[in-house]
């Protein structure tokens, strides 16, 4: 299926969104989408907002921000979001806000259709204060006060991998994330990979596959689509690009600008890589470094 | 302030890494007095050995050549609440006088006068760590008497103190600042200067933070950064000086 | 570390003992040590007790028994545990019974230094009733009763893995049953290896890596330490020797002569394996299925 | 019975598969109807595709060639209490009017006549799948107007009924035997004989439980084992007879 598809097909305004991925395996190409296909009220859930939602956010996409740590990661604000917050621009954003601790905790009760997961964690802190949905349970054995955060059930997610056989079971190494809870926690599950490969390569490894193919709906084979994040063993993290985004979202019209160029600007991400030029390419590609196969015989 | 922190750290320690100084730090301290350094970031990288200093905290060169990679559920449930991590490192735009912290608003929450990043994962770092370090300039803006809001817990504040809320971990133990280093009084957590560095006029320190700041009746001396500590850390940890 | 050193600084009297491992890798070496060391008054808990606890109960070593499915699979019952529970034969044994996603969900707990863990189970089933240590919650959103269990600290957790370096950083492919949740949840951790490897192997793929060293007290190095068990990659289970099992341990008799010929009878693994054969080995030894590489660099 | 089991699955089934029979029955499965069924055992292999048949439920060959492996805590938590189950299989030594299962103890609890294996993952499986297969021979000792000890849930009992009990999965939809099929009437979950296998006749199975079973008004025909399943399980499938 091409991405235009999958998310005509499987987003829709209104939807709780999670595109996950910590620092690794961010998946722009399914926002980029969504944002060319004008989605709208969206409630965008991630630990990290990172340049991915100010991107969404900025285009107007999103009307609720659930996350945990909202920066551009050694760099500095989100622009485009704190536009949204503070000045209603290009429409009004509300927060509901956590630890990293607790919106993982979220999703894993959400993958494992729990109501609640429990955690010890905001004892001291504001955080309960501030967030009405994080209380706390009585341990029926110690008689202790744990505290807690309710099920995420996003309406979709999407996973970026590396590699995925045509079924969707998708196979990821290096950071794992919470792509794993995001996943199983959702209603619908678009799994998009730098490669396709065949159904023998994912089981001659199946201790890497993180994604079952049967919870999946669309597979998208969107080489580089994780661009400016990373792709272990495919392309490098694009650190300049985070750090010139400071510049680029400072004003509305420079992230505008940028959003018509970069985005509405091309038809898909083979566009976007084509016009991210053989420069870029060349000194983000991944040099080799593979590891050593192991013997699944007996 | 990396030198000192890096000195902070014992040989074996587990550590929580942040991005920027403390990872400076920590590649410091392996390269000299702790060699069997576990680098753990919150991203997932377990005993990483970056061979370039990590813009982001999920950096690939984190995952090339550690010891493992844990997902994020594992990382806060088994090694955070686990009670695994030796020391974890934090920051924050405001300490106040019991190693409250501060990474989320300036102002009131509805209406801040500035919206900072957020916990990330200081909230639970502050609750489970055995102890921690905190790395943070000194001035009287970033030093209140008490924080705009508590993001990840001190030794006491407005809900109580670390025993009264059961909280596991030792919290902020060290407050490293570029002037010499805060520590908690054993009576009552209250940050008390413990060091200062060569050259510093310990009354001048007292000036600089919100609140009466007690001078710590042994005072201890802090050495210099040595010359292969700061060629370590100038020509080999950070040749594009990117935190110095 | 050799076993006799890990065994005798590391299990004591009285101690919780986990050796776990759902059918792969159950460390048949370390239990066969403790039995030579004749340890006294151990809780044991697994999943399936298995043979491995089979023996440990017969050998005397047991007070209590913590399970979730006591047989022998696909061959039939554990006789050397019935003849503790129903004769008191060599000495009482308390059971403690609960369901597979029960034991696990204890061992999570243990794992994560929660007191309890919730789990959407044993309504409309007998066990609460037979087992006070299964209780209920309140959802603190939708107000559901949920089940719980206690956490399960295990004083000692055995893991048998494919690999190790000598820091005990282990790897494991195949199925890892509740390994890492077993270690997390131990005070004491020992981990048995069919090869200890460089560093530099266990580097080269660091998303094979399900225990870091740092949370290991003794690494010891035990070539077919899970036999009859099996090591994917190295060694086949061994059917034939669970089915004959069965006629062994009927009778107390037999399995005392077993225990003198097999455990006491030798004095290290080593020599169980040369007393088994070659023609042993070479019929359950490993044939090659090697994985492909995946690329780590950036 | 496996070749009734097997005809009960649909292709692109996600199936939880026990050892034995269930085995069997999912295989054959795979090789006529239902090329698309996903097996995925508790021991966590995912999608096995097993060259021999298995002996034990955590055998090597249900690993090698499979499409993934999975922790325990994920299958149990994210696949079975996650709802992604269609079918589980269950045995069991007693099967009650209403399915309940006992594979626990003959007998009271405390003093029993015979001490079974216990639950395994029978009880959440009879939580969570969406439906539940029985496979068991009919007898008057297996099929108790109400089990010994109620290991998993069946339709209702003594606690009440799935509805009351808030069960998320189906529950037993289809108990497989030696000589018909059982399944729960819509009404009020009782177990009613709905077909039999050809040569066997109806009143002759009522007396072979221990409650009065009823028998649906639209007895299905049930086809004998074709030749092509027959050899299959006999010559493919279980060349050993280890279960035939």
């Amino acid at each position: 299926m091409d991405m235009r598809e999958a998310i005509s097909r499987f987003v829709r305004d209104g939807d709780t969104l999670v595109i996950e991925g910590f620092t690794h395996l961010i998946c722009f190409a399914a926002a980029h989408e969504i944002i060319r296909q004008q989605r709208r009220d969206l409630t965008l859930a991630r630990l990290t907002p990172d340049l991915i939602y100010d991107q969404l956010i900025a285009a107007g996409c999103a009307k609720k921000l659930i996350f945990s740590w909202a920066g551009n990661p050694g760099v500095g604000s989100l622009h485009g979001m704190r536009r949204a917050v503070e000045q209603g621009e290009p429409q009004p954003l509300a927060l509901e806000e956590y630890s990293h601790f607790g919106l993982v905790a979220r999703l894993s009760a959400g993958a494992a259709k729990l109501p609640f997961w429990p955690l010890r964690d905001y004892r001291g802190s504001d955080l309960p204060a501030v967030n009405p949905l994080i209380r706390s349970v009585e341990c029926p054995y110690t008689k202790e006060q744990l505290a807690t955060v309710p099920a995420l059930n996003p309406d979709v997610t999407v996973v970026h991998a590396q590699r995925a056989d045509s079924n969707g079971n998708a196979q990821i190494w290096g950071l794992y994330g919470v792509q794993k809870e995001a996943a199983f926690a959702a209603s619908r599950v678009i799994v998009v990979v730098e490669e396709i490969v065949p159904e023998p390569v994912i089981r001659a490894d199946p201790n890497r596959t993180l994604i079952p193919g049967f919870i999946v709906d669309a597979v998208v084979c969107e080489p580089w689509g994780a661009h400016p994040s990373y792709a272990q063993g495919y392309y490098d993290r694009d650190n300049a690009f985070y750090v010139g985004w400071d510049a680029v979202s400072r004003e509305a019209n420079g992230l505008e600008a940028w959003l018509n160029e970069w985005v509405y600007g091309v038809g898909s991400r083979a566009e976007y890589v084509e016009k991210l030029g053989e420069d870029v390419v060349a000194r983000l590609s991944a040099k080799p470094r593979i590891s050593e196969g192991v013997n699944y015989g007996f | 302030m990396a030198v000192r922190a890096a000195r902070e750290l014992s040989d074996g320690d587990v550590v929580f890494v942040g991005i920027g100084l403390p990872n400076l730090a920590c590649n410091l301290a392996r390269a000299t007095h702790a060699p069997n350094l576990v680098l753990i970031y919150e991203s997932g990288a377990v005993g990483a050995v970056p061979d370039r200093l990590p813009v982001s905290i999920g950096d690939p060169a984190l995952v090339t050549d550690s010891l493992g990679v844990a997902s994020m559920a594992d990382i806060f449930q088994f090694y955070l609440q686990g009670r695994r991590i030796d020391v974890g490192f934090l920051g924050g735009a405001q300490v106040d006088r019991y190693g409250n912290l501060n990474s989320t608003v300036i102002g009131p929450y509805s209406k801040p006068k500035v919206r900072l990043p957020g916990s990330g994962g200081a909230c639970e770092i502050a609750v489970h760590a055995a102890r921690v370090i905190v790395v943070a300039p000194l001035s009287p803006r970033s030093f209140p008497a008490e924080v705009d809001f508590y993001t990840s817990p001190g030794q006491a504040g407005k809900f109580g103190t670390r025993a009264t809320l059961s909280l596991p971990g030792g919290g902020p133990t060290r407050i490293v600042t570029d002037v010499g280093i805060l520590a908690p009084s054993v009576e009552d957590g209250e940050l008390e200067l413990v060091a200062v560095y060569p050259g510093i006029d310990p009354q001048a320190v007292v000036g600089k933070v919100g609140w009466p700041l007690r001078i710590s009746g042994t005072l201890e001396p802090v050495p210099p950064p040595s010359a292969e500590e700061l060629t370590l850390l100038r020509d080999v940890l950070d040749p594009e000086h990117l935190y110095l």
